[in-house]
This record gives C-alpha cells, structure tokens and sequence, in this order.
C-alpha cells in the first residue's frame, strides 16, 4: 500500500481563537511496502501528521491517499482495517487486561474469539509480556505498556503501520529486540511502515528512508535515503553510508532545535 | 490499482451546535401537547390546551399574578440550593476522602435518603417553624443528596497517579482536596448542580405546603387542590422555564468553570 | 355472578358506612360486590372517578370537586356520607392554651388570630368561613395558614406558630389531653352542614340498574351505621345494639385504634339523603370566595334519584 | 548531621476500612435518636422511641404484616428501577454521543425533570389506570433523571484519546459507545444507580397513594393518616433499611463492575 | 544531601491477591551532590524505587534515609521539600496551564505569586517552551509535556532530585540541550541527582556512578563508577573509560533482557 501524504497543513484553534500552526504543506510519498521514519524537533507536528494519516484528525488543508487497497480487498474497501497506529500515549484500554488491549482491534475485525487469543499469544510472546496477560495497565510498568501498544497495532496485521515513538520506553537491549523483530515482521509481511523516532541512529538503521520535518510548524525539511543493504546488521553503523546518512540528519535536527529553543 | 482517500474517522464524533433542533424540541412539545388536547385523548381537564395555558398565563402576569409567585419562590430556590449544595460538596469531599467518613457517612446518607420529605414536615415545623426556614430546609435536603453522592464519586475517581504527584510536590490534605480532587469532581459535581436545581425545583412544591399564600409550589399545590387545571399548568410551565433557565445557566457556568476540558 | 363495583374511599374511619355495608353483606343482598379501592387522599379519588377509574367514590366536598364539573367531567354526588350535626362532635376549633386562659372563649375572639387548617379549599376552610361568617366576621379577619398535614397543623399549634386551628378527631382531644390546646367550639355546634358525600362516576351512573342496587346496599348499610352508633335518647347518645360490631368492622377495615374510632364517627342521615340545598350553598360560597370561577347548576352535579329509587323499593 | 527516614507520604491518602465506624454509626444514630426522644425535644408522638418502634416492628413481623408490605413494594421497587435505569441510560448514552439528541433531550430533560409527581398523577391514572402500572411509572420516573444526567457527564467526559484509539482500530459508533464511553461512565453510572435507589424508595410513598393495600409507601401514609406514629416509623425504618441494603449491592455490584480502577 | 536505600524490596499485591515481586534488597548509597544514573530493563522496578524514595509509596521491606538535612532546615525539617521528581507518565494537571503546572510545587512551598511567575518564566525558558504557557497539557506535544514536567521539578530547586526518564520523548537536539543544562544546573546548585535512563550512552555522559539493576524482581547488578572528569564534552564518548563503562553496563543490560523476554 502506498501513501500520499498530499499538501497537508494542520492548524490548531482552540475556544479561545488561538491557533498554533502545527503542519504546513507537507507532501510525501511512501511507496508500498517502503520503511520510512519520520524525524523532526520536539513539537513540529510528528504525532499530528500520524493523526491525520489514520484519519483521526481533519486537517485544515490537503489529504491523504491510500494507493492499492485492491490488494488488500478481502479486508473491506475502507480506510478502516488499512491502518494500525501505536500511539506515543500508549492510549492503552484501563479497563481491559493486556491481553485484551491486544485483542481490541481483532475484535473490531470480526476475529473470532479462539483466533483473537491465538494471535494475542504470539504478539504477547514477541513483546515479551508473558505473564503479564491478565494485568491491568496500571499495573504494568511504562515500559511494559508501551509494548502492549505496540502488540496491539502489530496485532491486526495492517497494511499500513503507524507507529509514534514506539520504543522510548524501553530499555536499550529491549529496544533492539523489539527493532530486530520489527524488522523481521517487515521483511516477511511487507508492510508500509510510517515510523516516527527521535533516535537519528535507529532511524537510519531501520529505514529505507529519513524524512526530516522542521521546526513548527513542519515542512519536509529533507528527505534522506539510506543507501544500506537488507538485511541490517549492527556492524553497518560504521559504514560510510550510515554515517553520513546520520550526521546529515544530525545537522538538519540541530538547527532546528537550537532555532526552536531560542524562539 | 484503487485510490483511497482517508476520511476522518472520527467525523461521526463531531459534536456540532444545533441551534434549530433546540428550538424545534420546545417547539415539538407544544405542538404534541396541543395535538394530545385537541384529539381529545385526554380530556381538557386533565391536560389543558397550551394556547389556554398561555392565556391563563398572561392573565396571570397582566394581574402581577406571575411575579408575585415568582419572586417569592426564587429567594427560597436560591437559598436552598446554595446552602444545599454547599453541604452536599462539602460532605461529598469529606466522604470521599476520610475513610471513615466514609465508613460513617455512606450508610447515613443511604439510610436518610428515602426518608419522605413529608415525614419529616412535623419535626421541621417543630424545630425551624413555619416560617422561610422550614421551606428553605426542604429543599436544601433535597439538593443534598445528588450532591453529596456525585461529589464523593467524582473526588474518588480522582487519578492516583495526580493525586502522588500533588504529594511528590509537598501538597498536604488540603491542597491535594482543592488541587486535585476537587478539580477532577468538577465534571461530577457540575451533574450533581443540574440534579441538585432540578430537584430544587421539584420539591417546591412540597416546600411551599405550609403557610405560605405566594410561590410557584404553592400555585401549583393549590391549583392543583382545587383541580383548577390550567391554572397548575401554568405553574408547571414556570417550573419548567426555571429548569431550562437553570440549565442554561449552569451550561455556561460549566464552560468557564471547565474551560480545560479537551473536545472529542 | 355479583356485579363488580369498583369504590373508591379512604381508609378512615369516615368511610365506615362502607365497610359496615361491604362486612355485613347488604350490597350482595342486591346483587352488587363492591371492591373497595383505598386512596391515601382525597383529591385523587376525585380524578380516579372523573376518569372512570373508580365507579363509586366517597369523601370530602371540596371545590375540587365542583372545578372537576366545571372542567367539562362528570361526577354526580348521589348520598350522604358524612355531615357536621349539632351533638356530634367531630371537628373542632382548638385554640392555645394560654389563649383559651387569657379569655379567648368566642369565635369573635379570633380576629386577627393565626389559623391552621389543612389545605386552602378543603372542607375545614369552607366551614371556618362559614363559621367566621355567622358571627359577623369574614375570613380575611384571620390569618388562615395552611399546614398540609394534620400532624404538621398539631405541631404549629404546639409550637405556637398559629394561636388555633381546626381539625376532625381525634387530634382536638389530644391537644386537649396533652395540655397545649383547649377546644373553643365543636364545628358541628356552630354550622351544620353536608360534608361528605358518595359519588358516582358517568359510566357507572349510566348503568341506571347497578346504580340503584348499590344504593339499596349503602342505604341499608346507612340505616345499620346510624342505629348502632348515631342513635339518640334523652337528648344524649345512645350507643345501639350494634355499636361494638360496627367500631369492630371499622377496626379492620381501618387498622385504627377503637378507642380513637369511637370518637371519630361522623354523623350522617338514616335514609343517607343529602341536605341538597347545602351544596347549592356550598357552590355559592366557593364561586364567592374564588375557588370556582363560575357557579354551576345543582341539576348538574346532584342526581337522588338512586337514592330515592332505592328507598322506594326498600320500602316494598 | 540529621538523618531523616523517609516516610510514606501518602499514607494519608489510604483508605482503610473502617467496619467498626460502620457499627458505630448505626449505633449512634439509634443513640442519637433514643436521646432526643428521652430529652423530649421532641414529643413522643412525632419521634417515638426507637425502643418502641423496634417493639411494633417485632409485632409487626410476628403477625406478618412487614413482610406483605415489603413484598409489595418490593415488586414495584424492582420493576420501577429497573425500567428508569434502563430508560435512564440509554437516553444519557444518546444525549452524550449524538449531538442532535443533545439538543432535543438536554432542555427537554430540564424542563421535565422540575414537573412535580403529583401534578403527573391525574394523567397517570388516566393513562395508565390505578393498578400496578402508574406505581411503576412513578418509580421508573424518578430514577430516570438522576440516571439520564449522569449517564449523560458520564460518557460526554470519556478521554478524547482512548476513544480516537478505539476509531483507530476500526471501532464506529456502537463499538465506541460500548466498549469506551460506557466503561468510562461506569463510576458516574453507578453514582446515578445510588441516586435511583434513593429516588425510588422515596418516592413509594408517592406511588403508593392510590388503589394498595399494601406496601411500605402505603404504610408510612396510611399511619401518618392514623396518627399512629410508631407504626409511620416502622415504615420509614423499612424504607431506610432497604436504602442500606440497595447500597450495600451496589456496592459489591460496583466492586465487580470496575474491578479495574486503581486505588489511591 | 545522601540518600541511603537501606535493603528495599516491593511486592505489589493486587486485589486478587497475585502478588509480583518488584525490587528485591535493594542497597545502595546516592552520596551528597552526587549525580547517580539508574539502569536496568523494562519492568525492573526502577520506577518503583524512585516513588519509594520519593515517599510516594511504602516499600514491603527495608526504608530509605535523607543524611544531612540540617544543611536545609530552613526549608522545613520534613522530606516533604526536599526530593522532586520527574514522573515517567509525566503526570501533569490537565486543568493548570503549562505555567500553572511549573508553578505547583512553588505553590505548596508557600512561594509568593510574584516570585513564582518568575521563577516559572525562567524554566519555561530553559526548556524551550516560550509562546506555551497559557496552553493546557493537551494542547502541547508529548515532548512538550515532559518538558513541563521536567520544569516542574526543577522550579522547586530541591535537594534531591529523581527523574524517571525524564528526556525519553525529546527529539535528539533538545535532549541534548536539556542534558547540558540539567548538568549545568547540578554543577551550580550541586544537588543530589538519581536518574533512570535507558540510554547507556547519557548515563555514563552524565553520572558520577551508574548504577544496573537486575530484571524483576530489581536487584542491584552492578555499581559502576564512571571515571571521567567534569565538565564532560561530547569528545569524552571516545575516551576508553566512556566505552569501556558503557560496553560494561551494555553486558550486563543484554543479559538481563535476553533473560526478561526469553522467560
Ligand atoms: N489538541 C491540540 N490543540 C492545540 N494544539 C495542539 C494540539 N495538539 C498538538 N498541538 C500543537 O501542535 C504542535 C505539534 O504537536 P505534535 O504533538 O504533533 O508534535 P510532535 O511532533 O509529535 O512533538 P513531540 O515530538 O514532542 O511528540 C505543538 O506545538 C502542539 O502544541
Ligand atoms: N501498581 C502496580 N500494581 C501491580 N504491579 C505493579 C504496579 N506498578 C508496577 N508493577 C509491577 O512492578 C514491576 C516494576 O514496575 P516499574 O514500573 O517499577 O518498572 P520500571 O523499572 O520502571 O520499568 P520501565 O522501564 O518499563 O518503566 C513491573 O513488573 C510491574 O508490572
Ligand atoms: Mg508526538
Ligand atoms: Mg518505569
């Protein structure tokens, strides 16, 4: 599935008449079955723009386009069953149990109950959540509701992932499981991926591309390739390739922030 | 290969104004209210037609009828309701955060709850006389009770993980019931306010039942004894105007008062 | 089969001849199994009658009464079922006890007094009227402050927030006993007058055949009531053969006390003819003090001719 | 140099049970209430002795009597609340999701809401006739506002961002409604069931007026219209144990419901 | 101001009476103005310590002491002013202002109106949220959000501060940003710092020690002094005890994981 990202601006107005220019004219494509991280200051509209992408927020001008969903016809021709989105707020169900946080979007989808658990299961064991399935979110640790997110989106198998942040509360060795893994349900699934990180590193690492926002309100700043071979291994952060890739992105980042803070 | 444009999802949420289906409820209500007196389903008698109702009415503000009932009741209502609602909260807020408060006051209130108003007419005669007190205790009893419980549901349903944080900056009892409790009962307790004036409202008329010759309640008791039929539907239609008067008062109170309240 | 009549009363003992005519099986005698529908207050049997609710209703004559008539329904006031008689006490006026010692002793006497009554358009405020009226006073010379309950009125009286008030028994003997009211004048003494009355509904009037063998039931039920406990001798009262069966029957029916029902006996015609000319009287008064806005022809809510047919046929 | 131990500052936030207070504060108001019955501040004859009342009650089960009552009312309590709490909350759901029903039914709501029962009650019995049915209207509407209003805060006050989540993961209307709004409206929903409880024990006395025989609400009217204080008593002493009663179930009943929500 | 952690363990029991062991004898000694970063995988009780420490939540054993408090009588003699935290999940008041958030602590202390703004005003600053003040928190950006309550903690100026994960959700620049002025602010007030991370690389940038837990039930794994000199510089991450430390800890935190999620 391919997703145009067409024009979009998004300005938010509060009772008050406020505004705050969140996103201004951004426009990108992400082919099919493409790895793309979203990168961009604290505050330049990331978590806005995944919003719009799974159309849960209109935004003020432009729009999004879905190419292919023919291929994903049994599904149902709507946006609906297209997207998974983990949200950076975890955004977890407190009145559900882990597992049936994990449940939630199957059911939606008509999954019935025996298949629901089976997959819940296998998503619970990837993120490592055994043991926990029958807690509360409360009752977990930040780390571990972020992976129940993440269990979650990956859960209903989407054509489209959205994922907002979705490792910054895991520890490093966890992080890079949870990377490999991801990487692996990609290379097997082929999903279009949308992937919002603050880690340059991870980014360059995991995508096959880098698109760099502003400041607010967000532009494309630039739109990075990463010229690495597939699989990715631990030992490619010293190639050239993604060193330059890194520090480019670095540059852009740090202007941005430095102009941001001092406004 | 197909286009998928996405829509918002979330359209169906929306939450718009609808100014003309307002106006169209009041507007329904009187048409199905003539339509059931002009069917003759029920005999006149029993529900008098809206347009005698409204000429009943302008009789009775052209007489100075209207105000006289009015402004006698308001003071009452007022009165009431203020000293009601204060003990409400103020109890709600106690209850639900000492747990033995807690542990006394909850079957308290659940046992003093069903207790008739007019049971107790006796002993508040006896202790606060015949005169405004008597009335004014009538309906602050009844405000009490939606206050007190939605208040103590409101201040338990507070966030803990607020309320540590409040502590974790050296918030003590007080702070933490005014800082985060009680902002978090707000919702509730603004509920409590809409159950509390309704309730008000109602129990006019039980308040107004000893020695008064002016209000609203008493219009309708007394009509009512006298199965004057239009004139009670004229008093039922004040209580009805101050219901939505008081709701739209208390609609625009809530919007200052929770103004950081995020739409969905 | 017994016809089934539907009868709307309060649980009183007001409602005695009643019970005494549905215990002792007189309206069976005629064909007729009332089924006695108890109401907690009067208004309400009032409206269950206008819609066809009840068929037969006995209580009070209030302006609510007549306003239901004035509104277009249909209730027609077929029998006596209670008067204030002259040597029956059964409401009085009770004034403070201090009052009654600072010689407060006449009805004149309560100008500008404080009066407690139970509801605005009740039977008590008709008769205080008339009473105040008889001895050239109105009611605007008093300060009537209804109280809704009766407990509520004995607690005002109490608790001096009315200097007087008038209430049926047993509650005048009570202030009495309790030492904080003295009884200035029993009401039956100073203004005789109909006070209750046995209605019928539209439908059930229409039933010409049923109407009147309810009332050879109640007027033979009446005729029991009055000799066992209305019966005069010597200018006294003379409790009859049957009075400690009917205070019984009115025990449980009630679930009074006897010993306050003995006392709480209205009086009411042998025959259970009304004083017809009352209630004109009664309309006049209310349409004069505002509680009706029109009068309304006797012919339109008083209809003996059951009564009379009854009597007639007892008679044979 | 001091050393400090750190303390559990939010200790007083815990929320022990307390079931000797519990004991404590029934005993007390039976003490309470024996005391100003000896002082005599209030005559006999209005507050009888509790001593007394337990008296009468005791003859009154012996002879049966309390269980014809309760059994009556019982059955009018059951339906009544049951018919207003489901009426209540579907029509809270309704004014709280779709914004047009929010127009139509919030003034309609407090413009009815202040309509006193026993203006109501002439219709009623037209309508509904004296049996059973307009004892049950009376009740189910009663505890259709305080459910209806709090039903309504209850889900208008869901976290814009849960629901989004549920919409993100395909979840439309009836899916958001029950699976978000309503368990967020749970701890108001259940404040509005302790309110119905109330209103429906309180207004027995009101249903009850007409065309029974039996029945708590017929009780406490009919010894009020004998004066038979003691047995008026008895009755609100029923009327009061039943309101401890219902909240103790819905205590458990809640405990159950939100076996979710985190303590403070 | 030393924090001593005297042989804490926490054992959380829910309703059901399941109970999960969350730290296991946990000892160890923050020294007086020592800066003190805490490691250890997702769901290893790290934040549970700092609410033990913060007196937030009673421990099932062992206790915690504050040495030397004398040298802040004056800000009262209890620990109620003395510790400020930064909570993980944030945990702002949705009805306070961003300004009115920063302010809370400064409020229980009793710090007059004028002298809060500006006190505010001065973190507000620091932490690039100017033009934000009067927003409330669900108007701003999860970044933003944690800035808020990094701001928060920092206003009240507290002997010991404890942030959990507080620059997780900021962009690389700003986190960078925020690194160099919280070591600023630790260098000029020379306060005591505990500081759960679960970036190896800031740990080890920033602490005088770091300290690894175990997975759950948390147990103290290791103590690892960092001995590099102050002020540190970005160059020092080439220096063989920068690496030398952080592959140390990184050992120690793979094993751990691999154990969590393989369990
Ligand atoms: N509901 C809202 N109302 C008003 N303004 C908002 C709202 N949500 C976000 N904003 C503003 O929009 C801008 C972009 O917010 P957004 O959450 O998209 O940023 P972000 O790129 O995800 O930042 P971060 O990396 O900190 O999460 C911010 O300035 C924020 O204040
Ligand atoms: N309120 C609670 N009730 C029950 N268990 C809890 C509670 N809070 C935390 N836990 C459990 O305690 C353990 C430690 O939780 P904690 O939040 O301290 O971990 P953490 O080290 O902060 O993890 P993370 O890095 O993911 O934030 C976890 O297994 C969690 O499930
Ligand atoms: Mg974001
Ligand atoms: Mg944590």
């Amino acid at each position: 599935m391919r997703v145009v990202v067409d024009h979009v601006s998004k300005t938010y107005t509060d009772r008050g008449g406020r505004s705050v220019d969140a996103l201004r004219d951004v426009a990108f494509t992400v082919e099919a079955e493409e790895f793309v991280a979203l990168l961009g200051p604290s505050g330049c509209g990331k978590s806005t723009l995944l919003n719009v992408i799974a159309g849960l927020l209109a935004p003020t001008r432009g729009g999004v386009w879905f190419d292919g969903a023919r291929a994903d016809g049994a599904r149902g021709a709507n946006a609906r069953a297209l997207s998974a989105m983990v949200f950076q707020e975890f955004a977890l169900f407190p009145w559900r149990t882990a597992q049936k946080n994990i449940e939630f979007g199957l059911e939606e989808a008509g999954v019935p109950a025996a298949e629901r658990a089976t997959r819940a299961r296998h998503y619970i064991e990837l993120t490592g959540l055994a043991g926990f399935e029958t807690r509360y979110p409360h009752q977990l640790s930040g780390g571990m509701r972020q992976r129940v997110g993440i269990a979650r989106a990956l859960a209903v198998e989407p054509a489209v992932l959205l994922m907002d942040e979705p490792f910054s509360a895991l520890d490093a060795q966890t992080r890079q499981l949870m990377q490999e893994e991801l990487l692996g349900i990609w290379d097997r699934t082929r999903k279009t991926i949308l992937y919002v990180t603050h880690n340059i590193q991870e980014a360059v690492y995991m995508a096959d591309r880098v698109i760099v926002l502003s400041r607010r309100p967000g532009e494309v700043l630039a739109d990075v390739p990463i010229e690495l071979e597939r699989p990715r291994t631990e030992q490619m952060a010293g190639e050239p390739a993604f060193v330059q890739a890194a520090e480019r992105i670095w540059g852009l980042i740090k202007a941005q922030a430095w102009a941001a803070i001092a406004e | 290969m197909t286009r998928l444009a996405v829509e918002d999802r979330t359209r169906f949420l929306i939450r718009r104004d609808h100014p003309w289906w307002r106006v169209l409820a009041v507007v329904g209500i009187l048409v199905v209210w003539e339509l059931f007196a002009r069917i003759g389903w029920v005999p006149v008698l029993f529900l008098p037609s809206p347009i005698g109702v409204l000429r009943e009415g302008a009789d009775m503000i052209v007489s100075g009828e209207i105000a006289m009932h009015v402004a006698a009741s308001l003071r009452r209502l007022v009165l009431g309701f203020a000293v009601g609602a204060a003990l409400g909260i103020s109890v709600g807020i106690a209850v639900g955060f000492f747990s033995i408060a807690e542990a006394v006051g909850t079957p308290v209130i659940a046992a003093t709850f069903p207790i008739p108003k007019i049971a107790l007419l006796p002993l508040l005669i006896l202790w606060l006389g015949i005169g405004e007190a008597s009335k004014v205790a009538v309906i602050a009893l009844g405000v009490f009770f939606p206050m007190a419980i939605n208040t103590y549901t409101g201040v338990r349903q507070a966030d803990p993980l607020l309320v540590r944080a409040a502590v974790a900056f050296g918030a003590r009892r007080w702070s933490v019931i005014r800082k985060v409790m009680l902002p978090s009962a707000l919702p509730m307790i603004f509920a409590g306010l809409r159950l509390g004036a309704g309730t008000a409202l109602l129990l006019l008329v039980a308040a107004e039942m000893i020695a008064v010759e002016s209000g609203i309640g008493f219009l309708v008791l007394h009509a009512g004894n006298l199965m004057q039929t239009t004139k009670l539907m004229v008093g039922i239609v004040l209580l009805s105007l101050l219901g939505v008067l008081s709701h739209w008062s208390l609609n625009r109170l809530e919007r200052v008062a929770i103004s950081w309240r995020q739409d969905h | 089969a017994a016809d089934k009549v539907k009868v709307g009363v309060l649980k009183l003992t007001s409602s005695a001849t009643l019970f005494v005519g549905v215990e002792k099986g007189f309206f069976k005698e005629f064909g007729v199994e009332p089924e006695l529908v108890y109401f907690q207050a009067a208004a309400p049997i009032a409206t269950a009658l206008a819609a066809g609710q009840v068929d037969v209703g006995a209580t009070g004559l209030t302006a609510a009464l007549y306003n239901i008539v004035l509104g277009g329904e249909k209730i027609w006031v077929v029998a006596d079922k209670g008067r204030e008689w002259p040597g029956y006490p059964l409401t009085a006026i009770v004034v403070q006890n201090e009052l009654y010692d600072g010689g407060l002793r006449g009805v004149t006497d309560l100008k500008g007094k404080r009066i407690g009554i139970t509801q605005l358009g009740s039977t008590f405020h008709y008769h205080l009227g008339n009473v105040l009226e008889k001895h050239g006073l109105t009611l605007n010379d008093v300060k009537i402050v209804p109280l809704q309950a009766m407990g509520a009125a004995m607690e005002a009286l109490k608790g001096k927030q009315v200097d007087a008030i008038m209430l049926p028994q047993p509650f005048p003997g009570t202030a009495e006993a309790q030492g904080f009211g003295r009884i200035l004048a029993w009401g039956g003494d100073l203004f005789p007058w109909q006070i209750a009355a046995v209605f019928y509904s539209k439908k059930f009037a229409a039933e010409r055949e049923r109407a009147v063998n309810f009332m050879k039931g109640y007027a033979k039920a009446a005729r029991y009531y009055h000799d066992a406990v209305l019966a005069q001798k010597d200018g006294g009262r003379a409790p009859g053969p049957n009075y400690d069966e009917v205070v019984a029957i009115t025990a449980k029916y009630t679930g009074g006390k006897p010993e306050i029902i003995r006392i709480g006996f209205p009086y009411q015609d042998r025959n259970g003819r009304l004083l017809t000319a009352d209630i004109a009287k009664q309309i006049d008064w209310w349409v004069k003090h505002g509680f009706m806005k029109s009068a309304l022809p006797l012919s339109e809510v008083v209809d003996t001719r059951f009564l009379e047919t009854a009597l007639k046929a007892l008679e044979k």
